[in-house]
């Protein structure tokens, strides 16, 4: 056996008073951290592969267990840090890029949390939300310069396809491949009761999500992965993904051994061939080329589905999108670098990119300044922890918001980020049907229901102590917003008063 | 201390109108003695007037009101007013001594027609250039700012109260057959005549009581439009609203009120089918130009009348009609004191705008 | 009647329900006591059977005409006339378990006595369906029993 | 209205009467008896002996459960005639008429013909609760007991005595113990096992061929091998026989027990049926016609029989035999054709400890058990028995613990929902 060169991360803890050799932890741990002893009774840890995902912490009927962060130090150094001597270990041993899952965990500035919220107080009455209706109904798609009528009460505007959510909440891409069925699943179920959509990713759309194509965003990404007529005409909107916040400008990888026969029929790929989705579009290598896509899109569908385009909040974010609108996009998702991923290459995931914030705030005035904002839609995505984040990104200027960490912690989901070793514990990113099978859509449905009707109770709760209510009278309201600690460029790219001013 | 245009002040207020839809003449002290009932809604901060039909020998000119804060404003202010449009008549606006009402600035009036050489080399139709002028003025010219600028109509206003900037103004010298009151209560005190109501522009006034939750909102949607919210008020983005609903979007008037106080979903789900779709485009395109918050206001123009209330009934605002006469105010009160004796009284309600046009048989109308 | 059914495309084979099962059933009705202390030793009345790749939960279908009952030789085993529920006097029982050499389904447990599900005796969810973690356990009435 | 007798009140009359009751909710049912006692666990009497069962215990059903369900008993009646022609029968001094009358009349013990046993006041046999409690009071600390038989009577007895008196033996005429229900190899074991347990001395291979008494009382016996052992109380559980006599009388076929029909256990008479020990049962495994002395082979006759009087459809299903018994916490389950020999029969045995599992099987489909402190889910293994199932189709080693996952996913939903196994 070779020397190892990197401590284990975590030790688990049995409490041998509390534990009663139940074995739940052993049969649940795919890391296979708990294993018996030879009397096939007692319950022993082995904690090198623990990932604190916590799946026996939580299903343990004693609360027998603990995971401890394994402290074992090095000589301080500020630069060398243990994290990067053991990525380096790492890669000397394997050679390889490194890979991540879930969005980048270095602390980087996140400016919610440098955003305050405004409230009303005697001159504007607040109001309650539970007494008055509370508006948070939205809508997508690209809106015609004005309305034309015959009288009042008649309209007479064409209108292109508008999609109308019932919260401004959506969930963004995560494709059937990336993540199990029954977590896409669970996904499609809860937006169809809360009146939004959910993102196929670029991984197809299984045939057993037909019944929530109503609720389906269907992406269109350099693979091209199960895109046909059907699965473009079986879908509320088309996304073209160019980029994700959490690996801009890098191609996607869905290893061989996760492409089982489900996989592989819906993205339509050999069973077990790795899916590779390039780093660019191939038929995309202008802003043209983005314009002649999303109109063949159109085309294919009759026009009857808004197209958006997805990119990746990089430097000159704000020129890109309005290139996005004036190339015939729909509607534009920008997706901040704090944003998820089942698996990036480490670097790309901690390096590249700019904060949702910034990137949202940027790209808003820069559409406004053309006039052309009120026109399309604009999709923040990339990490919103909770309803004030939420908030803060429509007053900023975002339409709507894209969530899929959220929602996956409400499906258990622990942020151990080793998503790309597909050993999921919680039955997320996995396809191995044992694993799989531990996320019961009946649950989970409810439970990320639960989760984003919380929010949108929070949300009209903030829209009410603002005195507004409709979230038609939030988008991009930034008066509402206060810096707190920020310089004054990082206040003037959010268009933003420092608080007290 | 920062004026309006440097901060945004939230302010409190008072407000009335009265028309006479067959254009019969009003005189200054009735409007004048309605405002004054609600004397208690206005801190002395700001108090104005609007007047519709006061200036018959030139009522195909524009009339710009102008303060002038010193000398050097009226030149530049006057040069600029002069290259573009044919000004024929300029004269002090005349003012009787008011003890409560002091520092004022230099208050002008001039009445002219578009200057068509410059207006057709700028590609802008009349409107647009008139509203570009008056905003250049108002941006650009530190010390001179323009605060009426219709045909046929004026604004007056001042720091102070209400009634105190009618007696000011003189308006009992006034026959009008469309007047708006404003009495201000700021929650500070910039003591600026320009922050005074109404606001104006083209032959659009507003008198507003209230304060819009989505002032944000609804300016980064106008600005959008050219349009530069100078003065950081409710009721600029308000007008500009208007402004651009109607001469912009070509919308009926009480189309762009169905804009701005949009019926709630809930509603609108209930609806019919064509009227469902025309409120859900409506919605859908406008949603920058919802307006939320309480706010009641009254849209003046040569067209005729508008009173709008928030979606919630947030602010009081109270109708009555008698014979061709219609009365606003926001106390019922202070329409009983000059017309004790209406045929109906209503509130005005959150989703049923109240619109009263003109029919002055051409006399009036452009 | 109500019964529990087991849905073994749900079941984790975490085994949970039988500690719980244990537990309900036990002396103290405290998991600690009734899993490492209790004497004699609970016996869980459901049981999961197969691996982590494939499993159930089973306990009594309490059938509508049992085969535990017919095969009791004391009158031991009976089945509630009115609530369907397929039970033990256990001050009648003696332990001869011909009823397990004749439950199909392998549902009944040695103990001192017969030892089998009596769906905790409770108007309630019984406390294996109350605690398995993927609504692998489900108490409904799907017809019969009665 | 039907007048419905039945004769016999132990399982098959109780099950009978019942089924009747539930098929018929107006008709007479007399329910007679000989015994003295309401219908109560027959097989509970070893308990009863050991003292781990009360005799309020084994009542089968409540005193007042009859009269609730509209059951007329009468104890103390037994039936010695039948008149065919009259339709009625005879009890003690009482006449009943029947419509439909069942037989259930069960065993008589089998007595061998010893020299100087009869009459003698310690000289019992061990088949009902009257019996056991005279067996009970008999036996004492310093009781030297002898008993005769080691099937599963005589083995009950054996233990339930063992707890009581001061020495216990066994003479058995065949070489091995509970020769009805073990195989030669298990019944090794068992014997060893009850031997230390219990302390039992066997003579197997022997019989008593004679007592030596003091007047009225045996004080030893004399084995056929010469050998005489110090007897204080003598229990005769060689065996049992169907009683049939009173049919005999009345004219209905008998072989060796009543002759019936196999599914709706109708008699050679059209209104009179016969179920429990006393009728002549088809073994489902091999055909062979014999009587399966069983609790549930017994109800299952009942059931039918009470269902066709009531001019109901009910018939009983395969027969075969299962039973499952312990002597000192040693848990003996058995099942089928335990003993079947031939080609075309084999066998699989696994030995682990104190645990012994041997199957058998005809062929694909298993025939018999004997699961010797391995009985956990049984069941199932009667079920495959039952079923006739094709063994090599089970997912899973067959001589594992039995399991739902065995069976294809068809079969487990079904099973899973509960539905006819």
């Amino acid at each position: 056996m070779s020397i190892n060169y990197i401590p284990r991360r975590f030790t688990v803890v049995r409490d041998k008073e509390l534990c009663i050799n139940c074995g739940c932890c052993v049969r649940q741990c795919s890391n296979e951290c708990h294993y018996f002893a030879d009397d096939g009774k007692t319950a022993l840890v082995n904690s090198n592969a623990c990932v604190a995902c916590h799946r026996c912490v939580d299903m343990c009927p004693t609360g027998a267990l603990r995971i401890e962060k394994y402290v074992c130090d090095y000589r301080e150094n500020a630069n060398w840090t243990p994290q990067y001597q053991q990525e380096i270990c790492r890669q000397a041993a394997t050679g390889g890029v490194l890979l991540s899952g879930m969005g980048t965990p270095k602390p980087y500035p996140i400016y919610w949390d440098k955003i305050l919220l405004n409230a009303s107080q005697v001159t504007n009455p607040s109001i309650d939300p539970l007494r008055e209706p509370m508006e948070i109904r939205t809508i997508l798609g690209r809106k015609p310069e004005k309305i034309t009528v015959e009288k009042k009460g008649k309209s007479t505007v064409d209108m292109p396809p508008q999609v109308i959510l019932e919260t401004p909440i959506m969930f963004s891409a995560m494709s059937f491949g990336s993540i199990s069925l029954n977590a896409q699943k669970s996904l499609a179920m809860a937006a169809k009761n809360l009146g939004t959509l959910f993102n196929t990713g670029e991984g197809g759309l299984h045939p057993d999500l037909r019944d929530y194509t109503d609720c389906a965003i269907v992406q269109v990404a350099s693979g091209r992965f199960g895109v046909h007529k059907d699965y473009l005409q079986n879908s509320r909107f088309i996304e073209i993904k160019i980029g994700q916040g959490a690996k801009p400008g890098i191609g996607g990888h869905l290893p061989g051994e996760k492409v089982n026969v489900e996989v592989s029929n819906a993205r339509m790929i050999p069973e077990g061939s790795d899916a590779i989705s390039p780093a660019p579009h191939h038929d995309i290598y202008s802003i043209e080329d983005l314009r002649q896509l999303i109109w063949s899109l159109k085309q294919a569908t009759h026009n009857e589905k808004p197209v958006s385009v997805k990119i990746a909040a990089v430097h000159n974010v704000a020129a890109i999108a309005s290139g996005c609108a004036r190339a015939g996009a729909d509607i534009i998702a920008i997706d901040g670098f704090r944003g998820g991923t089942g698996a990036a290459p480490t670097r790309i995931r901690d390096n590249v990119g700019i904060p949702i914030e910034l990137a949202l705030a940027a790209a808003d005035q820069r559409l406004r300044d053309e006039g052309i904002r009120s026109s399309i839609s604009l999709v923040a995505a990339g990490s919103f922890r909770c309803s004030a984040d939420i908030v803060k990104a429509i007053a900023l200027g975002a339409d709507a918001c894209y969530c899929a960490s959220a929602p996956l912690i409400a499906m258990g989901c622990h942020m151990c980020q080793t998503c790309n070793t597909g050993k999921c514990n919680w039955g997320i990113a996995t396809q191995r049907p044992e694993l799989v099978k531990r996320l019961n859509p009946d649950i989970m449905h409810e439970r990320v229901e639960n989760l984003i009707n919380a929010w949108n109770h929070e949300i009209k709760e903030i829209m009410g102590g603002m005195g507004i209510n409709s979230v038609d009278s939030l988008r991009g309201n930034r008066l509402m917003l206060r810096g707190i600690g920020l310089t004054e460029k990082e206040l003037e790219i959010l268009g933003i008063k420092h608080a007290g001013e | 201390m920062l004026k309006e245009g440097q901060i945004r002040i939230p302010s409190g207020c008072a407000i009335a109108a009265i028309i006479d839809r067959k254009g019969g003449m009003i005189n200054g002290s009735e409007i004048i003695k309605s405002i004054a009932l609600m004397h208690d809604r206005s801190n002395g901060l700001g108090g104005g007037f609007a007047a519709y039909g006061i200036y018959p020998e030139h009522k195909d000119d524009y009339a710009f009101h102008i303060f002038y804060e010193n000398s050097e404003a009226h030149k530049a202010c006057e040069d600029f007013l002069f290259r573009h449009f044919n000004i024929d008549a300029a004269e002090r606006i005349p003012t009787r001594k008011v003890d409560s009402i002091e520092n004022g600035p230099d208050i002008w009036r001039y009445f002219g027609r578009v200057n068509r050489v410059r207006m057709n080399n700028s590609r802008l139709d009349e409107g647009e250039y008139v509203v570009q002028c008056v905003t250049k003025v108002n941006s650009a010219f530190d010390g001179a700012y323009i605060f009426s600028s219709g045909k046929n109509m004026g604004c007056f206003k001042a720091v102070g109260y209400p009634e105190d900037v009618g007696e000011f103004y003189m308006l009992d010298k006034y026959d009008a057959y469309l007047w708006t009151a404003h009495g201000r209560f700021p929650t500070n005190t910039p003591g600026w005549w320009g922050g005074a109501h109404p606001f104006n522009i083209l032959d659009w006034s507003i008198v507003h009581n209230g304060e819009i939750s989505s002032y944000d909102t609804n300016r980064r949607y106008i600005e959008q439009f050219g349009y530069k919210c100078t003065m950081q008020t409710d009721t600029e983005v308000i007008t500009y609203l208007f402004d651009h609903l109607i001469r912009h979007h070509g919308l009926p008037l009480n189309v762009a009120a169905d804009v701005l106080t949009a019926p709630e979903w809930d509603e609108i789900d209930r609806m019919d089918k064509g009227k469902k779709e025309y409120f859900t485009n409506l919605r859908a395109i406008y949603s920058g130009a919802l307006v939320n918050g309480p706010f009641s206001v009254i849209l003046g123009s040569n067209k005729g009348l508008l009173a709008v209330n928030d979606r919630l009934k947030l602010r009081s605002l109270t109708a009555a009609t008698k014979g061709s006469r219609a009365y606003f105010a926001s106390e019922e009160s202070a329409i009983r004191i000059i017309c004790p004796d209406p045929e109906k009284v209503w509130s005005v309600s959150g989703a049923d705008p109240v619109f009263i046009p003109l029919e002055l048989d051409g006399k009036g109308e452009d | 009647m109500k019964k529990v059914y087991a849905k073994e495309e749900l079941c984790l084979n975490c085994r949970l329900c039988e500690v719980y099962c244990k537990t309900a059933h036990s002396q103290s009705k405290d998991i600690i006591k009734a899993n490492k202390f209790e004497s004699p030793e609970p016996v869980s009345r459901v049981t999961v059977c197969g691996d982590k790749m494939l499993s159930a939960a089973v306990n009594c279908r309490h059938c509508d005409s049992p085969k535990c009952v017919e095969a009791c030789i004391t009158g031991a085993m009976q089945k509630d006339k009115k609530t369907g529920i397929v039970w033990v006097d256990e001050d009648k029982c003696i332990g001869c378990m011909t009823c397990l050499a004749v439950c199909p389904f392998g549902c009944i447990k040695t103990g001192k006595f017969a030892v089998k599900c009596d769906l905790c005796r409770t108007e309630d969810e019984p406390a294996c369906v109350k605690n398995c973690p993927n609504r692998a356990l489900v108490y409904a009435d799907l017809g019969g029993g009665e | 209205m039907m007048n419905y007798v039945i004769a016999g009140a132990s399982a098959a009359g109780l099950a009978c009467a019942e089924q009747i009751r539930k098929e018929d909710k107006d008709g007479r049912i007399i329910l007679l008896t000989k015994e003295e006692y309401l219908p109560y666990s027959r097989p509970s009497i070893s308990y009863y002996l050991k003292g781990k069962v009360t005799e309020k215990d084994m009542c089968l059903r409540k005193p007042s459960y009859y009269k609730s369900i509209g059951i007329e008993i009468v104890t103390g009646a037994e039936v010695t005639a039948i008149d065919r022609k009259k339709k009625t029968v005879r009890a003690g001094r009482k006449t009943y008429h029947y419509d439909k009358l069942c037989l259930c009349t069960g065993s008589k013990p089998f007595v061998p013909p010893m020299k100087n046993t009869e009459g003698k006041e310690n000289a019992l046999t061990f088949l009902d609760l009257a019996s056991t409690k005279e067996l009970k009071k008999k036996a004492n600390k310093d009781t030297r007991a002898v008993v005769i038989g080691a099937g599963l009577i005589g083995m009950k007895a054996a233990e339930g005595l063992s707890k009581i008196c001061k020495s216990v033996d066994v003479a058995e005429l065949s070489e091995r113990v509970l020769p009805s229900i073990l195989d030669a190899k298990s019944s090794k074991s068992v014997k060893s096992y009850i031997e230390t347990e219990g302390h039992i001395n066997f003579h197997l291979g022997d019989t008593v061929t004679e007592a030596k008494s003091t007047g009225n009382r045996i004080t030893s016996v004399v084995l056929k091998s010469g050998k005489e052992l110090p007897c204080d109380l003598l229990v005769l559980a060689v065996g049992v026989r169907p009683e049939t006599s009173l049919a005999e009388k009345a004219g209905i076929e008998v072989n060796r027990g009543i002759i019936t029909d196999p599914g709706t256990m109708q008699t050679s008479d059209s209104d009179i049926y016969a179920a429990g020990d006393c009728a002549v049962s088809v073994d489902m495994l091999d055909g062979s016609k014999k009587i399966i002395a069983l609790w549930v082979n017994a109800v299952r006759q009942g059931k039918a029989a009470g269902s066709q009087m009531a001019g109901g459809e009910g018939v009983t299903g395969g027969t075969f035999a299962v039973n499952a018994i312990d002597f000192y916490g040693m848990r003996i389950c058995t099942c089928g054709l335990i003993n079947a020999a031939g080609e075309k029969y084999s066998d699989r045995v696994i030995q682990q400890g104190d645990s012994y599992k041997r199957l058998i099987f005809e062929e694909n489909r298993l025939v018999g058990f004997v699961l010797i402190n391995a009985s956990e889910n049984a069941g199932i293994y009667t079920n495959l028995i039952e079923n006739k199932t094709d063994v090599t189709a089970l997912h899973g080693d067959i001589l594992g613990t039995p399991s739902l996952m065995w069976f294809d996913k068809e079969t487990r939903k079904s099973r899973l929902k509960g539905e006819s196994a």
